[in-house]
């Protein structure tokens, strides 16, 4: 039973079909002349739509990358090179803001830039992982040259009030980038509606394959590439078109489309019962972030007395894949950001659990998943020394 | 590296897991790494020999492993022997453990050894 | 007919069934505890052992990026990131040297730096395609941080001498980057025997699949990433790991490694049939780039009176696949800046056509592509007011 | 956008190329652009309409097919009302072209008026 959705999401069987004759036969180069190109470029073409109808944007306003990590980075590092050719002593143009809780790849980001003289705002966030509008509004000066925050937290699912950030970023003239790799496909993402200049989504993560993403950036805002070369992708993201990933992206995109609300009551029902019963079933267990501004594919709970990791691991053994925040769990030892900045001491973070629904999880299985869970609980809650038993 | 199969044997079926009420001795150590904690608890006979140990541990599966592996090892044997017993000791018998869970077997390591160091000052 | 494989090539059925696992069941993620994360982990050192193999690295010098086009850019770029911090007013540490020839992947980043204040040298070349090594010598100041030059022209395939070029930047203590994407798999390509510090290569130029490539950067040599975050590729490549992609790559190498030998004869043999039959037949024809100093599998030919595009496309219609360096044919009508470096008039250049062979093609192919060729060249002759008929 | 149907078809299988020995006109231009070459000749009967046209080229697919749509389109009609043919004209006939080949388009256009204007004066 996979419920590890928001690391990773199995290829939907269909787009891999989609995606065969680009990796058998059609193996041309979208530049070329010949049929092959031609067929290679018609592809792209389509793909192209597919992703902007998912999010409500221009066929040309989307650009191809390798990922939502690429996405990221190209947001936020061709902002600060376009701007370095702006900058003066007197307007250094070197404040970015974003919050705490952001994925890696942006605060990684952010990280690198400081160390080369980029002041970074990162916003705090309240108990329910939402962000304060007025504290947003009061870190914006005349330096900043980008606001950068997440659409939807991938450890607890916090869904971020994007609307209303890009008014505010709007009204100071900065451009507002959003990390949707968590939300599309899962809640609507309109980058009109929801006044987003840049916006960052990932294949994998909505049962399209690994090593493709995109990048949509608002028509009329032109950022250098990150990645320079032979000119495709307008010249914007350039490198040998990755055709069979691209269809397989459009077509993850297109069905992601077609059963956005199907697959938002599919999860949803399935994540209420999962909460129900594993927190009237487990004392002293709690939810971690929001519960009204939520994924409806995610739950993240927090059990006392226990450690992520050895939760992780009975559970895989009887057959439930899920996460955890904990740091015994990551290579470099830190604890979840994310929930150090919810104020959670990090012995209660350590025992973390996160369950991201996908297509294949269904409401049937939901007991089996919750049993696996107490009795595991129970075990380690027995040999912890952190517990009364 | 990833976790051998002994270790995953070992978090598993942890071996001789639970309280010793009536302890000889008995060491808490948290580690100062992670965060983690871990308790072990002996029962030693006339012999100094150690005739029962027990471990609680709220930690990741190296941890679980580890403990699991350290009491497997003291079982049966004197305090004195069992004192020598050192992480790298433990790793081995595991079959290794990958480099950032290396400071996991720190934790039963210590622990037994302060087990056996306040059953000697209770005994004193 | 597909003699186009320089541009990219066909994923070898053999390498496509080792990537179809991970594409269906093994979607697993690399940093994820349960088994499907240690699987993935495997396979990546697998493939990352098979990559180091075919180039005589060690596994932990091989970075996975999404392309040739990415890891120039990485090479390039980190260099240059990494100086930034060394840089003092008296020594800006802002000059790299480079070729006229080079892939568009490094010559368009380094017009990018020229753009924020970095000297570039483009090293000429004489009319075979070779750079002069007392030239770049001589081009070396205080400060060169980087000597990038490619292995092999993806054009007219000539091999620069990079053994020597190496010893040459390493006299200086000057790091050396050599983008091989043509190279590997086709001719000898050892990183410690051609002194190169920093190697550029593609899957998809060695029927492997499309949007993965590698850097190899030396141990000892510390370069900041391109792409920051969550930490994959020991921090020096963040992103999702694409695993089918990744074992796609390996497996390629693998066969490449395996075969080079046959590989270079099966080339070659075609390629001098080509060549011989080809001028033999045509008048007024001419090899592009040294014949000596040449991938075995490159054929560049241009012949007076006609032009490129509509040689490929007749071509096409009789079934052979081919490439050209026409102005023509490209997106912003600019003519081969190769053949241009050759000091080849665009007149000339324009009528010019690469066969770039693969291991489908067969020498008993070799009459009915070079009589597709005679003719195509003689009807366009026919209507061509630069011809004499 | 890519080269559509006509245009394929047109380069395909040109119609009219060649030389006319005897022509009353005849037009060369160099697109300055690229650097292609083409030349139109025509032969024009006593009503001043174009009897026969030919062309010869050094260009690219487009130009072919703007080459070999134009000499369809002006053959059999009046010079003044052939001179008016603008690239515009082929570019539409050939159900469009990509952006980057529009101005091969003009070649063709060029070529005829030049032509025409040649056999003007000659005739003058
Ligand atoms: C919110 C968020 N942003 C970015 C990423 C990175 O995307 P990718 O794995 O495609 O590089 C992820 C997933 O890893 C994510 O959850
Ligand atoms: C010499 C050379 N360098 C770099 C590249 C770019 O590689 P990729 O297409 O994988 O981005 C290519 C091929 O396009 C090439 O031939
Ligand atoms: S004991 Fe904490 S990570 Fe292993
Ligand atoms: S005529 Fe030269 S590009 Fe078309």
């Amino acid at each position: 039973m996979y419920v590890d959705n928001s690391a990773t999401s199995p290829l939907n069987p269909q787009v891999l079909d989609a995606m065969i004759p680009y990796l058998k036969e059609e193996y041309g180069n979208a530049s070329t002349l010949y049929f092959l190109g031609i067929k290679a470029k018609r592809a792209l073409q389509k793909a192209r739509h597919q992703v902007a109808q998912l999010i409500n944007a221009e066929d040309d306003e989307i650009i191809f990358t390798s990922g939502g990590t690429e996405s990221d980075n190209t947001a936020i590092k061709s902002i600060v090179l376009k701007q370095l050719k702006h900058k003066t002593p007197e307007n250094p143009k070197n404040h970015i803001i974003t919050t705490q809780i952001e994925h890696p790849a942006v605060l990684n980001t952010c990280k690198f830039l400081e160390e080369y003289g980029y002041e970074i705002t990162y916003l705090p966030v309240d108990k329910d992982g939402l962000i304060n509008l007025k504290q947003l509004e009061n870190a914006i000066n005349e330096q900043t040259i980008l606001i950068t925050i997440m659409h939807s937290n991938n450890e607890i699912g916090t869904i971020q009030p994007t609307k209303q950030i890009g008014e505010i970023a709007h009204k100071y003239n900065i451009p507002f980038h959003s990390d949707a790799v968590q939300s599309v496909g899962k809640i609507p993402v309109d980058v009109k509606e929801q006044n987003i200049d840049i916006l960052s989504l990932s294949a994998h993560k909505i049962n399209g394959p690994k090593g493709i993403g995109a990048l949509y950036v608002k028509k009329g805002l032109t950022l250098p590439p990150l990645i320079h070369g032979g000119g495709q992708e307008n010249s914007k993201r350039s490198g040998t078109e990755n055709i069979p990933a691209i269809v397989g992206l459009g077509k993850a995109a297109e069905i992601a489309h077609e059963n956005l609300e199907k697959t938002m009551k599919h999860n949803q029902q399935i994540r209420d019962a999962l909460i129900e019963k594993i927190t009237t079933q487990i004392p002293d267990s709690y939810i971690n972030g929001s519960l009204k501004h939520r994924l409806p594919n995610n739950v993240h709970i927090r059990f006392s007395g226990i450690e992520g990791e050895s939760l992780i691991l009975k559970l895989a053994q009887k057959g439930v894949y899920a996460a955890t925040g904990s740091a015994c769990s990551t290579h470099n030892l830190q604890g979840s950001h994310v929930l150090a900045a919810l104020q959670i001491k990090p012995a209660l973070s350590h025992g973390s659990l996160r369950l991201s629904i996908g297509p294949e999880n269904r409401l049937e299985d939901v007991d089996y998943i919750v049993d696996a869970i107490v009795e595991t609980v129970e075990y380690l809650r027995e040999i912890s020394p952190l517990w009364d038993n | 590296m990833d976790y051998t199969q002994k270790v995953i044997e070992n978090y598993t079926n942890p071996q001789n897991t639970g309280v010793i009420e009536d302890a000889d001795g008995e060491g808490t150590v948290g580690n100062p790494v992670c965060g983690d904690i871990m308790t072990i608890y002996i029962k030693v006979d006339e012999n100094e020999n150690i005739e029962d140990i027990k471990f609680s541990t709220f930690g990741c599966g190296a941890a679980i492993a580890t403990s699991s592996m350290i009491t497997q090892m003291a079982k049966g044997i004197n305090i004195d022997e069992a004192y020598e017993i050192t992480r790298n000791d433990v790793a081995e018998e595991l079959g290794g453990l990958p480099a950032v869970k290396l400071h996991c077997s720190n934790l039963a390591a210590d622990a037994l050894q302060k087990a056996i160091e306040n059953y000697k000052k209770e005994r004193n």
